[in-house]
């Protein structure tokens, strides 16, 4: 006799709200469900659950073959994942912090990004983990990794900000051919706020589109994962204090990037701000505003700003962080300075 | 005075139960603070494994000036910090993320650093300290000086490929280091058997040419006895060693951790191979400490613990500001414009 | 026919020796292009190691529609390739960076891969391919084939963290894997001993918590038959399995290494121990084959890697344009803008 | 008795000119003699001299404590580096080619540029070693690792283009009490053409300060390493066939950015052309475009544009890695495209 699916992952299927962490849950547990091919690996995954609970309870459905427990070697079981989806599996492994991927920086970017292009054909495998700040975590329980791949040709990057987004973008990845590294801010696993009711259906979200959050027409904040909210928060003081109209695109997926959306909505409001929780130098807004001067650079009006983190390693103190992350009042500081301009 | 075991006397058998009740106390203290508030982020506990730290530590040179041993704990051997001359209070200020802790704020636990007296921090990335550890000895070694380095870790640490490039770096170049497993049967949740397919870590030792031995992780003298022969064997010249740590963590990976997937019958076994309580029995048996001895140690370390939890507990926490410094030795970190008065990001 | 020896019959024993003069054959050919300009890039021998690969792929099931063993080789183990089912025209195209070969001219010399016919081309970067012949490995026991795979890895790869990361995940995991350490002794100008303080790789088995042993890797019956028995209980579940070959490598490291660090006396001496004389010798002396049948095989196979050659040499380089093809699977890669007609960036 | 110098490292004294490649090893050999706690660490580097030949007779002169041969362990004798340098030594680490440096990821990312940060102390360590395509080595043999570590506070990055820049910036990275990654083109090591007669004396170049190539008034191009001399020939065509002025900055260093210098000259030629050899997507063009924007944008009379490889590993065979690699022909017509902007 089967088991039962565990209760906590039938919320969306009894029409109650879920948190992004359930949402995520949620994916993993219907796509092995659908396909038998996808399974499960990393540390603590299995009788724990994951350090953060996202497989609770996925060992005793699916049984030790499917979830497996691994020692302590992110770049060991990231390179049996890619060994594994050679052979027609479909792994998803979890890095328990995304700040532990490092040790894998070798497989993925030399092994799994190039296979494909070697004609050692696609690596369907999806890497996924907790990443950001904010946390008190310190330097390792922080990061956010993407600018680690975002260099690295055959690699596809998605980030989440919402739980209809997170199932579906995961859902997405796992059915895509490509390795995807797949980013989970922490600070949004659990948010109170982003509580929302599913569609109860296989829906997926495309990988490669980004969402317009809201519409506006006088200046563009291009942002993802923790930061739209806090982007959204500042659309939101700058509308009712300032009768400025800010739109905010959410790229959702960072590698392949939406450029067209980015785009089409800087040729609209003629502005562009860039916001993200990663570092500085070297982020994410560097590439961003390449394209925009590439691609739309006659309709700028303004300069392309950013609002970042700080270029230094994630501090543990409570001060330290707050300083050293981006916060809602950047972004107002920079879209008022922006709209003005 | 005269040598009583081990070619200790009263003196140094009771300084190694100081220790041991300095770092359960400091541990107790810790989960007060935490209940009350006070620690930001995870807490760790070594209940059970107290005596692997503080009996590798004594054995070792501790010196302040810069020309001792090395050696580099891990969450678990906190006690060996203390016996290195890290401060008590150093120890809150880190768990509370304290502007004037060690690390600024900046590092989280135990992982801060003195070099002048011999101890180093490790970071999260598990193995690394290995091959910062093979580093440090290899510069005694082409340096000529007779100063070695001891280095912790976890039966889970084993399967990184750190632990692996960094050990086998320090052999093949004869690095006079020592490698601590601390094997108490757990990574978080995973079991020793789901990191390795060995039963002791010993049988890798001749895998990398090493000497390799176990110890009894919750007998403080024979963990003392064990690492001073090592440090003998490797100041010497005999290159580098091994040496395993046996016992149980007896709490889970930290305080969230309720530690549910272990049986319960087992911890409670292991209850009864406290470090503390054996080493208590054995100094009153022996006559090497008396009752009102033991007591007042215990007493000073619990009140010491106090007094230095409070303390820290009135300091500051650092400036946001202070973020930015020290990065670089010499390039400057530049605020974020959107906090500074000027409106102008050119400006900034 | 009858069996003669380790259930290998006549024409068995002759198939090794076509095999053993086919690696040969096909290694003098490359040097011969390579004078003659046609060869891209570093070309590597495998000069007194080819009965490693020959005896290893022989004792494997080897079938061309996805259901056989796999194979991971590495640049000193070419033979395999050809036991696998691999062209040997793919094998001169690879090296000439032809737009015919398998990699279509992106990867070089042996980096080419069939999982129909089970052979994994390696990356460059030493110990990937564990990780990656782990995880294939594991695909078969949580599917309940019967299958198994053999890594290939010369005797310095085992100092990374890759290999040590990929065959602890594979000895706890029971992957049906066996890794073959090619222990020529040489790690480009570096000595074992530089690598490893072991004197034998066996000894790192244990510490993983599998079987392992040594074989003379010149004798390509020895080789067979290690690899046989060790298939044998690998794939009835017994777990991973190392075997290590032991002999020399008689060339430097790529053809433009002089390879002046290494005494002549030492290569004079394994000259001696050549596996293609070795096991010529054997034959004759078996009355496994005459003389006839082995000068047949000889000029058969020389001829063979002629004729291949010449066909590889009239057939194009791939265009430039193909340069951007395949980097994903769906998301097309731009042509560099100013290669196009149009004069402007938005349009590209 | 001491040993003698050798010969061949002596050409500077002797006042013949050196190669990119012998100026590496002038100044490692004057830096061990000046200091000595500078001592090397890499696969290869002692009897063989490593795979370029860079240290070839420095084991001799020496001696192995001072030029070890290490295992195959990236991660390992880097990490060992970290742990050297704590302890009053200056380790330069010698990575066979760069693309291996990956194994190197973590120690390098987490541990030694998070060093200061956290309070252990400055990391005085140099991990160099070739970099970039041309040579048909494939994937594997052919990459530029700069983005690989542009996006990590507290390291920084060196890439000189000719031999007195590397021997003065090598000297100046081994004095640094930071960690540096210094790249060195192994397509212009040996080059006849950079062959130059160098100061016999001790000098340095600054880390962090890029150099004006040659004066321009119509056009900026920034770049660095290899193709700093495909850009210069792509400006004495303008030059002559077009009238035009093409001013070149070669910024020497990466990181820290010498953001003052680009943007100094873009105030005066008011149009900017990023040229790398390295992939596109996530390339240093990026952080320079927002840089400028942020800093010069109503100087800027056309779009940031940008001449780069192509977005795929570094392919093997000869018209692939043509095509892939930014040429001559590219820079001069984007160069040309923005002239006429
Ligand atoms: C490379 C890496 N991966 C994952 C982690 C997360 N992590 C922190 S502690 C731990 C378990 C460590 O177990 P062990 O080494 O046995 O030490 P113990 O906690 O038992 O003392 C894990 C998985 C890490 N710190 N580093
Ligand atoms: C991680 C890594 N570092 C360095 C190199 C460069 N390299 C290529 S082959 C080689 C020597 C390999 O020696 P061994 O493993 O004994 O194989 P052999 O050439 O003797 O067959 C080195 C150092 C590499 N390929 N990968
Ligand atoms: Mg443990
Ligand atoms: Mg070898």
């Amino acid at each position: 006799m089967d088991p039962e699916t565990p209760e906590h992952l039938l919320k969306t299927k009894r029409g109650e709200p879920v948190t992004m962490l359930e949402a995520i849950s949620e994916a993993l547990f219907e796509e092995m469900i659908r396909d038998e091919s996808v399974f499960l690996m990393g540390e603590d995954i299995g009788v724990y659950g994951g350090a953060f609970k996202v497989t609770r309870d996925f060992l005793s459905f699916f049984g030790e073959n499917r979830v497996i427990d691994t020692p302590i070697a992110e770049g060991g079981f990231t390179g049996a994942a890619a060994g594994a989806a050679h052979m027609g599996l479909r792994p998803v492994v979890e890095i328990q912090f995304m700040d532990f991927i490092s040790p894998a920086y070798d497989v993925i970017t030399n092994y799994i990004a190039t296979s494909n292009y070697r004609g050692a054909g696609p690596q369907p495998l999806v890497i996924r983990g907790p990443v950001g700040g904010g946390n008190r975590g310190g330097p390792f329980h922080s990061q956010n990794v993407e600018m680690a791949f975002f260099h690295t040709p055959g690699l596809k990057i998605v980030y989440p900000s919402t739980a209809r987004d997170a199932k579906g973008l995961l859902k997405a990845s796992i059915r895509d051919d490509n390795p995807v590294i797949f980013e989970e801010h922490k600070g949004l696993y659990r948010a109170p706020s982003l509580r929302e009711v599913l569609p109860d259906e296989d829906y997926v979200v495309p990988i490669g589109e980004a969402r317009i959050v809201r519409e506006g027409t006088d200046i563009t904040i291009v942002t993802y994962g923790a930061m739209v909210h806090k982007s959204v928060e500042a659309a939101q003081t700058m509308e009712n204090e300032d009768g400025v109209s800010v739109e905010i695109v959410d790229l959702r997926t960072l590698l392949p990037l939406d450029e067209d959306a980015i785009v089409e909505s800087v040729k609209k409001t003629n502005k562009l701000l860039v916001v993200h929780e990663d570092t500085r130098t070297g982020g994410i807004a560097g590439e961003i505003a390449i394209r925009v001067s590439e691609k739309a650079f006659e309709w700028l009006d303004g300069p392309i700003l950013r609002v970042t983190a700080i270029d230094a390693p994630v501090p543990y103190s409570g001060p330290l962080e707050d300083y050293f992350l981006p916060q809602t009042e950047d972004v107002l500081k920079a879209a008022r300075y922006l709209a003005a301009y | 005075m005269s040598e009583l075991t081990l070619g200790l006397e009263r003196a140094g058998l009771q300084d190694l139960y100081r220790s041991l009740c300095l770092t359960r106390a400091a541990e107790e203290r810790l989960e007060l603070l935490q209940k009350q508030g006070h620690v930001t982020g995870g807490l760790y506990r070594s209940l059970g494994q107290e005596a692997g730290a503080v009996g590798a530590a004594y054995a070792l040179r501790r010196r302040t000036d810069g020309t001792g041993d090395m050696l580099c704990h891990t969450i678990r051997a906190a006690g060996a910090l203390f016996l290195f001359g890290g401060e008590l209070i150093d120890y809150f200020r880190q768990y509370m993320a304290k502007g004037t802790s060690p690390t600024r704020g900046r590092e989280a636990n135990v992982h801060w650093f003195d070099f002048q007296k011999g101890f180093v921090g490790p970071v999260s990335p598990l193995g690394t300290m290995i091959e910062i550890m093979a580093g440090m000895t290899l510069s005694f070694r082409v340096r000529g000086e007779d100063r070695i380095g001891i280095v912790f870790y976890g039966d889970g640490a084993s399967s990184t490929g750190a632990w692996h490039e960094g050990l086998n770096f320090a052999a093949v170049q004869r690095c006079p280091m020592i490698l601590i497993v601390e094997n108490n049967q757990w990574a978080f949740s995973t079991p020793t058997s789901k990191n390795t397919r060995v039963s002791s870590f010993t049988e890798k030792g001749p895998g990398y040419g090493i000497d390799a031995e176990a110890v009894d992780g919750t007998d403080v003298l024979a963990v003392f006895d064990a690492v001073r022969r090592a440090a003998l064997q490797v100041r010497s010249g005999g290159g580098t060693h091994m040496i395993e740590l046996n016992y149980f963590r007896r709490k889970g990976h930290a305080q969230h951790d309720p530690q549910d997937y272990v049986d319960p019958a087992v911890i409670r076994a292991w209850e009864k191979k406290d470090p503390l309580d054996l080493y208590r029995s054995k100094l009153l048996h022996n006559e090497w400490a008396s009752e009102d001895e033991l007591v007042a140690i215990e007493e000073e370390t619990f009140e010491e613990c106090r007094v230095a939890a409070e303390a820290a507990i009135a300091e500051p926490y650092p400036e946001g500001t202070e973020a930015v410094t020290g990065v670089y030795t010499d390039v400057p970190t530049p605020h974020p414009w959107t906090r500074s008065s000027s409106p102008d990001p050119t400006l900034a």
